[in-house]
């Protein structure tokens, strides 16, 4: 990074860096509260990163994408997990499979593998956020550690859904966002999902009186 | 233009039985139009594939080329006359068979019959196009049709555990065979990806893959005919089937196996390698030995049956083993008597095990009793069947004058002319073979003897068989016709040979015809009445004349008075049925002699014991050796791998992680 | 082809094989008693004997079958075509090129398939003992016979029992050691086939040993008289058989009317010098158990086998 | 009126229309019709574009060529012969009591969406789209899997909807990498993502980044077609789903998952050298036939065995069109419609097995020849064909697989045909005492459905001995557009 990046582009890159460092404390959060917390400001970064991207290439669905991610990401989905929390009752801390150390420093080794594996790309982006796209597949593997690492229904969705966010700032870094109509599609698409998983944590919760994962384990073959 | 017929004769004969079978859907519980309709239908057909292909014999290869098949590749069907010789022998034994299947199947026997009838009828068409296909998919279609019906067939009554256990058994080892079939047709491309007969043909192999087409085809056509150690199918599915279908596999689906054997060795690879023939040779004697020892001991008179046909499988293979020996070296006329001796007990073997198979069919509707140790005495229930049976084992052991001698004597011929070989080993070797040859033949008596004896003779073992009745018309009609086909081939060598011989000339370029002519036609000599002959008729003539005369002059001579009286046996007083030779009894001399073959499990009565009683009971090496191992392997597999499936969601996770990393971190364009 | 010296021949050779078989029988029997110092039955009595049975009548068990009266004619007939095929004064036979050499194994062997299926017909524990040993005795005789007629026929180049001998009887004198391990596997082999000690006893009752009486013994009248007789003419056949092959001399070589003329008296010394032969064999031994006999015939294998390999190698160019 | 709306039209409609009356004594005969009016609709379009060639639809945003089109007619064919399997079978669930009359209309109103989802995946010609469908479809599909509301169907549900969710999440990421690529030649227009434009600059695109977009797009969609070792939802949401949405999720969603990766496969193909998206797929191929034929020997659930059966055709299929070339394209797809007949007709049979025994567990079903010999039969010669028994057609296509990968790949031959042996072995073991044996009988309140069980069986009979003229140029067409 010389010096010659525009200001606009620093501030991308310094708003791709808080959502990694989101990520990463959202890998470290143990209470689940919080994690719908975090997984908001999460959103917001992101609504901001690509709020800036809006201003500074005046790409008219960057604005519409910046206000659709502030909408679902930072309001709806945030909002409709905490109900879920709190009509599910959910209490207590995360349990992870792996302790909280460990986990980061496997983060660690993957933020080292995604950006290597996206610097030669990086190189040929032209946009003025091409840096953020190693960050985002960063972001993208941390969501996917987070998945494999929780034991709570709940906070597998989060994961899922922090991985959403990963894939919208590539989205945003490396392309300027993809056609609108493909954006309300994905839009769509999470929406309903996360309604859908609603639905089925309430199921999951009257079948198995909890919705800790470990109780679904039943279907296998060893 | 006949000769231009009969492949479209065939082919008609073909679809005809497909809609025989068909025609069985239509009442499929109406037994009686099915058995006295549909299955003469189909002998009628069998007749006339018979005939129409032994017209064939001798004339051009014909061809033909369907719409049906890939895009790329349609059927091709050719009609030379190494096919026509088996479409010939599955006509006429077809013909027997289904006659005596118009008698035999009957109501409340598992499937119901009109899809017994389409099932058969299917067998038979696929095995026709199985000899008639010239390209790999036509042949594969037609070779899997007919293992998967032959194994409906097989399971007909699948109320049993232990046949639906032969029937799975059978067509997965069938399957394992169409795999290395398949493969060797690959092989047999080139590279080309031409998969007609006619492109294989045309591809010049280097002996490496010429050899590997070669294994793959014996490891493939073997697991069909039941050569060891692949043979393990084939004493489960033959007693298990119906007896007219054991007699259709036996009779004739094992010689299908031994076609297509023929068709790769000599007719698909070009190059013919030595060792291709010792090594054929050394699994044919393997496998007859192992068949008739086991043959031997058995107590079931299918069983029994099954292993002969394996032994007798093994005798083919090691002809078809020394006709590649002399081919590879070029000795062409000894390759010729070792083929025709090849293509005789084929012709020969289908038709009395054929013949034996529905005989114990007729016993057992007689009897309802598959085991030998509840049979006994039925020479005086069933004379048609135990004197036509008579016909068979007496074929069946080898005997002079009927037909099993002659391919036995043709194949000791060629052995006896071995010596010659350019080759030191073999020249040492190969006689030995031959002493194991007529050790074979010399047990397959045994074993027939046993097969006879047990069933026909001596006194009933069970109260039971004395209501056994008689073959039903068509049974004896369907036995007679495969008893007359074994006194003609028994009889009249010279002429089937000659007939036949077309088809070995097609595939060694020489024949034993144009010797044969020189003589008369009663007179077998295949090389020259000096060297070696053989002439049935008169051989039989003399033995009946010498009969007839002694019986004649005895009773001119003296008396011809008869009284009835109780056995004499020494003075014993018991003569229960029970004094006499059990099954395991008989063959105890084999099982002594020639233990280290067997795996045995023996229980002998102590004096303690309140209720003693004698037990043996006889496995097969192989299964232990060979097969259980494998299972046990693809257990051991399978538990490994299932672990992957371990229910843990975040597991799942995981791997599809890893798979991520690996691929981003280590593919690479 | 067929002259009619050559007809007139072949029925003088059958003629005389029937006529002369019981007496060789006989023979064997007044020399073995010799040799064990007892008083020697008549020479003639197996003709008395076979009178006496043709006279009596048949007493047939209830449980026999029509095979069980049809087996003795047709091993009757069999060994009549043995007797036939196998040159014994002179090798022009019309009938042999009905059978060659394996289709003599071939005739023997139908001959056992008979009479081992006609022991088991009554159903008694006698009758399936003997049928089952008898067969048991052949599936190991036939191997080591067949191995004695391949060095033969490889000497010779033939299968043919006539062309076999000529070629013997003609050529000049060359010593094969092959011949000699192939005679001695030949004899062993005789033994066995006609149910001599040590593998069998014609003469015992005694039911641990017996394995052809065993199978005749629900036989009488005509039927056991024309075992008994096809019994003499295997023995016959063999004796030509082994005579022919091994010393061929004197055999006529074809419608040479002078040479059988004076074939007739040189058979009858051999058989005599044979019979004695055989009688000697069976008083110094004494009778195996019925589980040495595989030993005794697998000797008899391995000798032919060895007797094979050694014309291979020692032979091959001759 | 158009084809191609009506399509569309008819099953988004009477979906909607469906969840409102879906339980009412008429709406399986609804969903038929529905089902009959999409299939005459695709077999209208289907011959259009035989007749005139590839056209778009809304704009450029959807295109039909004769590649997808193929797999139209296909998906509407199953759908229709599923719905009237579905109509029996639902109503004998309820007599049974383990669906209530909102589950019914949950049933058919998310069918109907399913075909949707699928049918707009397979014609959309905007990358994008295509995502959003899958995931649409995905979406459907959790719901139809999780219809009985046990512990079991739910944990497969979750385990379906995260798994599939995670994959379809990487396919997006692959598929921003593919617009970031494309973006670079076509300019940051809309039409980057459009698969007719992308076609005409494959050459152009930047190989590192199609290669890693290729990577993360085959992960993500072969997530969804089951390959090992991402196949791990797929037994689950088989077996505990009801048995039509086997037959749809086997028939139908692997297929269009395939291809999804198909049509990027060709993209990837133009601009990365050395076959590096065949070689990904072949290895896949070959590791996911192997793992699942091990697997089917250890399964007690017919459904679960059969589900891996899938997943064996799957890397089967996979490992064809990674080899590539006319005929192991011809064949591929050959095999692709071989397996969702006979797969579908499969679990057709298996569904009115189920539930005339009343479980799904093997051991406990025997003699089912006797119980209704021809579910029996169906199951029986479905078992043969899915085993790659000739004169069936799934051997045709095996054949040419195998035929061209002894030419090409001479080395996995050995690994395919292991795998094809066990797995003959381990199904076949199972299902010969299934059909066979003895049995006491169950009647069923309702008659079973077996048309549409021996209506496919006799098109891949019919196929495997014969594939007529036309179809044969419609397979070469579309083999050809795969390159």
């Amino acid at each position: 990074m010389n010096a010659a990046i525009p200001f606009s582009a620093q501030l991308i890159n310094l708003f791709a860096a808080v959502i990694l460092l989101l990520a990463f404390a959202m890998l470290a959060q143990r209470r689940v509260l919080a994690l719908i917390n975090l997984f908001a400001l999460q959103g917001l970064t992101l609504c901001l990163a690509t709020l800036v991207a809006a201003v500074t290439t005046g790409q008219v669905h960057l604005y519409y994408s910046a206000g659709l991610t502030l909408a679902l990401k930072v309001l709806l989905l945030p909002w409709i997990l905490y109900r879920l929390v709190k009509r599910l009752n959910v209490k207590g801390e995360v349990e992870a499979l792996i302790n909280i150390p460990t986990t980061m420093l496997v983060g660690l080794v993957l933020v080292m593998i995604a950006f290597n594996v996206a610097l030669p790309i990086s190189e040929l982006s032209h946009t003025i956020t091409r840096g953020t796209l190693g960050i985002a597949l960063a972001v993208v593997m941390l969501a996917f550690l987070m998945m494999i690492t929780r034991q709570k229904a709940i906070t597998q969705v989060v994961g899922f859904l922090s991985m959403e966010n990963g894939l919208f700032l590539a989205a945003t870094s490396a392309t300027y966002g993809m056609p609108m109509v493909v954006e309300l599609g994905i839009a769509l698409d999470v929406l309903v999902g996360v309604i859908i998983l609603g639905v089925f944590f309430f199921q999951i919760r009257d079948q198995f009186d909890s919705l800790d994962i470990r109780h679904m384990e039943r279907l296998k073959d060893n | 233009m006949t000769s231009l017929l009969s492949i479209d004769i065939l082919l008609t004969a073909a679809c005809a039985w497909g809609v025989v079978g068909l025609l069985g859907l239509v009442a499929p519980r109406n037994t009686h139009f099915i058995s006295k309709t549909l299955f003469p239908l189909g002998a009628l057909v069998g007749v006339l594939v018979g005939l129409a292909s032994l017209g064939s014999l001798g004339g051009p290869a014909q061809t033909a080329v369907l719409v049906i098949g890939l895009p790329d590749l349609p059927f091709h069907l050719r009609l030379d006359n190494l096919s026509a010789l088996f479409a010939m022998l599955l006509g006429f034994v077809a013909a027997g068979i289904s006659i005596y299947a118009a008698g035999y199947f009957r109501k409340g026997e598992g499937t119901a019959p009109g899809v017994l009838c389409l099932e058969y009828h299917l067998f038979l068409a696929s095995m026709l196009v199985v000899l008639l296909a010239d390209d790999a998919y036509a042949f594969m279609v037609a070779w899997e049709t007919m293992a998967l019906s032959s194994f409906f067939l097989v399971t007909t009554d699948h109320r049993h555990e232990e046949i639906r256990r032969a029937g799975f058994l059978y067509l997965l080892i069938a399957h394992i065979g169409a795999i290395a079939i398949l493969l060797s047709f690959g092989v047999m491309t080139g590279g080309a990806g031409d998969y007609s007969f006619a492109g294989m043909r045309a591809q010049q192999l280097s002996p490496f893959w010429s050899s590997a087409a070669y294994l793959l085809a014996l490891a493939g056509f073997g697991a069909k005919a039941g050569l060891v150690p692949l043979h393990v199918w084939l004493p489960e599915a033959h007693p298990a089937a119906p007896s007219p279908v054991s007699a259709m596999m036996s009779g004739v689906m094992l010689k299908t196996a031994i076609y297509g054997l023929l068709r790769v060795s000599f007719d698909l690879v070009h190059a013919t390698i030595w060792w291709w023939g010792v090594m054929a040779l050394a699994i044919g004697l393997v496998t007859a030995l192992f068949g008739v020892l086991y043959s031997t001991v058995q107590s079931d008179m299918k069983r029994l049956l099954a292993y002969s046909s394996i032994e007798n499988i093994g005798l083919i293979a090691v002809g078809i083993g020394l006709t590649l020996i002399f081919h590879a070296y070029r000795m062409e006329t000894l390759a010729a008597l070792a083929m025709t001796a090849v293509l005789y007990h084929c012709l020969a073997h289908s038709a009395f095990k054929s013949l034996l198979f529905l005989c114990t069919g007729s016993v057992l509707h007689a009897t309802r009793e598959r085991s030998l140790g509840k049979l006994g005495g039925l020479i005086h229930r069933m004379p048609w069947v135990a004197w036509l049976a008579l016909a068979g084992v007496i074929a069946s052991a080898g005997l002079p004058p009927l037909s099993g001698f002659v391919s036995e004597w043709l194949l000791l011929q060629s052995f006896l002319f071995s010596p010659g070989l350019p080759h030191p080993w073999l020249n040492m070797v190969v006689p030995v073979a031959a002493a194991l040859v007529v050790l074979v033949a010399a047990l397959a008596g045994f074993a027939m003897v046993k097969f006879y004896g047990i069933i026909f003779l001596g006194q009933m073992r069970e109260p039971g068989l004395k209501d056994a009745h008689d073959a039903g018309t068509w049974e004896k009609f369907g036995l007679a016709w495969l008893a007359l086909i074994t006194l003609l081939l028994g009889i009249l060598p010279s002429t089937v040979i000659s007939r036949i011989d077309a088809a070995t000339q097609q595939l060694l370029g020489t024949g034993l015809a144009a010797k044969l002519k020189e003589q008369g036609w009663w007179m077998l000599a295949p090389i020259s009445p000096e060297r070696a002959s053989y002439e049935p008729l008169i051989f039989l003539v003399t033995i009946a004349a010498t009969l007839l005369l002694g019986r004649w002059l005895v009773r001119h001579l003296y008396h011809g008075r008869v009284r009835r009286t109780t056995a004499w046996d020494c003075g014993y007083y018991f003569q229960g049925p029970r004094a006499q030779d059990t099954a395991e009894g008989f063959s105890q001399p084999i099982r002594r002699i020639f233990e280290p073959m067997f795996r045995m499990q023996r229980h002998f009565p102590t004096a303690r014991d309140t209720e003693p009683y004698y037990s043996v009971k006889v496995e097969d090496h192989f299964w232990y050796w060979l097969y259980l191992p494998v299972a046990r392997l693809a257990g051991r597999i399978s538990t490994l791998i299932v672990t992957l499936q371990g229910g843990r969601i975040a597991v799942y996770l995981m791997y599809s992680f890893i798979t991520l990393l690996v691929l981003l971190l280590v593919a690479r364009p | 082809m067929i002259s009619i010296s050559g007809l007139l021949g072949q029925a003088f050779a059958i003629l005389l094989a029937l006529v002369l078989a019981p007496l060789l029988s006989g023979w064997v029997g007044q020399c073995r008693a010799w040799l064990q110092s007892r008083t020697a039955p008549p020479l003639l009595l197996p003709y008395y004997q076979l009178q006496k049975l043709f006279h009596k009548d048949v007493v047939l068990a209830h449980g026999a079958s029509s095979l069980f009266r049809a087996a003795p004619f047709v091993v009757f007939g069999c060994m009549v075509l043995a007797c036939a095929i196998i040159p014994s004064l002179s090798t022009d036979l019309p009938l042999a090129p009905a059978a060659d050499a394996l289709a003599l194994v071939g005739v023997f062997g139908l001959a056992r398939v008979f009479i081992s299926l006609a022991a088991m017909d009554v159903g008694t524990s006698f009758g399936t003992l003997g049928g089952r040993r008898e067969m048991l005795v052949g599936f190991l005789a036939e191997p080591a016979l067949l191995m004695v007629i391949f060095t033969l026929a490889m000497t010779v180049q033939s299968t043919s029992v006539a062309t076999i001998v000529e070629t013997l009887a003609h050529r000049e004198l060359v010593i094969y050691p092959s011949l000699a391990f192939a005679g001695i596997a030949f004899t062993f082999v005789s033994f066995a086939e006609n149910a001599r000690v040590p593998v069998d006893n014609p003469a015992t009752h005694l039911e641990l040993t017996m394995i052809h009486e065993a199978m005749i013994l629900e036989y009488s009248g005509r039927h056991l008289a024309l075992i008994e007789w096809a019994a003499s003419l295997k023995l016959y056949a063999y004796s030509c058989l082994g005579l022919a092959l091994f010393f061929p001399w004197g055999i006529a070589p074809g419608d040479n009317f002078l040479a059988l003329v004076a074939a007739i008296p040189l058979l009858l010394f051999k058989l005599a010098i044979g019979g004695a032969f055989l009688a000697a064999i069976e008083t110094i031994n004494a009778k195996m158990r019925i589980f040495r006999a595989p030993e005794f015939l697998g000797t008899a294998f391995m000798l032919a086998v060895l007797g094979l390999l050694v014309r291979l190698l020692l032979e091959s160019r001759v | 009126m158009d084809f191609f709306i009506l399509m569309l039209a008819i099953p988004l409609v009477s979906g909607a229309l469906l969840t409102v009356v879906g339980e009412r004594a008429w709406a399986p005969n609804l969903n038929i019709i529905a089902s009959l009016g999409t299939f005459a609709a695709a077999a209208g379009l289907t011959i259009e574009i035989v007749a005139n060639g590839p056209r778009f639809a809304f704009g450029e945003q959807f295109f039909i060529d004769s590649l997808n089109v193929f797999f139209v007619a296909l998906t509407a064919f199953v759908g229709l012969t599923t719905s009237i399997f579905s109509g029996p079978y639902m109503k004998n669930e309820r007599e049974h009591g383990r669906l209530t009359a909102p589950r019914l209309r949950l049933y058919k109103g998310m069918y109907q969406l399913f075909m949707f989802t699928m049918l707009a995946a397979l014609t959309t010609n905007n990358l994008g789209i295509l995502w959003v469908a899958m995931e649409a479809a995905t979406l459907t599909t959790v719901l139809l899997v999780s219809l009985y509301r046990t512990p079991a169907s739910l944990e497969a549900a979750w385990k379906y909807f995260i798994l599939c969710g995670v994959g379809i999440a990487q396919a997006l990421f692959g598929t921003i990498l593919l617009y970031f690529a494309a973006e670079r030649v076509l300019g940051a227009s809309g039409n980057a993502l459009l698969w007719t434009h992308l076609i005409d600059v494959k050459g152009q695109l930047e190989p590192t980044i199609m290669a890693l977009s290729f990577i993360f797009l085959l992960v993500g969609y072969g997530t969804k077609v089951g390959l090992a070792p991402l196949h791990n939802w797929l037994p689950d949401a088989h077996a505990e789903g009801p048995t039509p949405v086997s037959a749809v999720l086997s028939g139908l969603l692997l297929n269009v998952a395939l291809y999804a990766i198909l049509r990027c496969k060709v993209l990837a193909d133009g601009a990365i050298p050395n076959a590096f998206a065949g070689n990904l797929m072949i290895g896949f191929g070959l590791f996911t036939l192997l793992v699942a034929a091990f697997f089917l020997s250890r399964q007690k659930d017919v459904k679960r065995m059969f589900a891996y059966s899938s997943i064996e055709h799957m890397g089967l299929i996979t490992f064809a069109f990674g080899m590539g070339g006319p005929v192991a394209n011809f064949a591929g797809l050959l095999h692709m419609t071989m397996h969702s007949l006979t797969k579908s007709a499969i679990f057709f049979a298996v569904g009115h097995a189920t539930q005339k025994t009343g479980t799904q567990l093997m051991a406990d079903i025997r003699g089912l020849i006797r119980i209704n010999p021809l579910i029996g039969w169906g199951l029986m010669l479905g078992t043969l064909a899915i085993l790659g028994m000739p004169p069936f057609g799934v051997f045709a296509s095996e054949f040419m697989i195998l035929t061209h990968a002894m030419k090409y790949h001479p080395w996995a031959t050995p690994i395919l045909l292991l795998g094809l042996g066990v797995a003959f072995a381990a199904i076949f073991g199972k299902v010969q005492p299934m059909v066979f044996g003895e049995t006491e009988a169950r009647r069923l309140p309702h008659a079973p459905a077996i048309t549409p069980v021996f209506l496919h069986l006799g098109i891949v009979l019919t196929l495997g001995l014969y594939i007529p003229p036309y179809l044969t140029r419609w397979f070469h067409e579309a083999s050809r557009m795969l390159g």
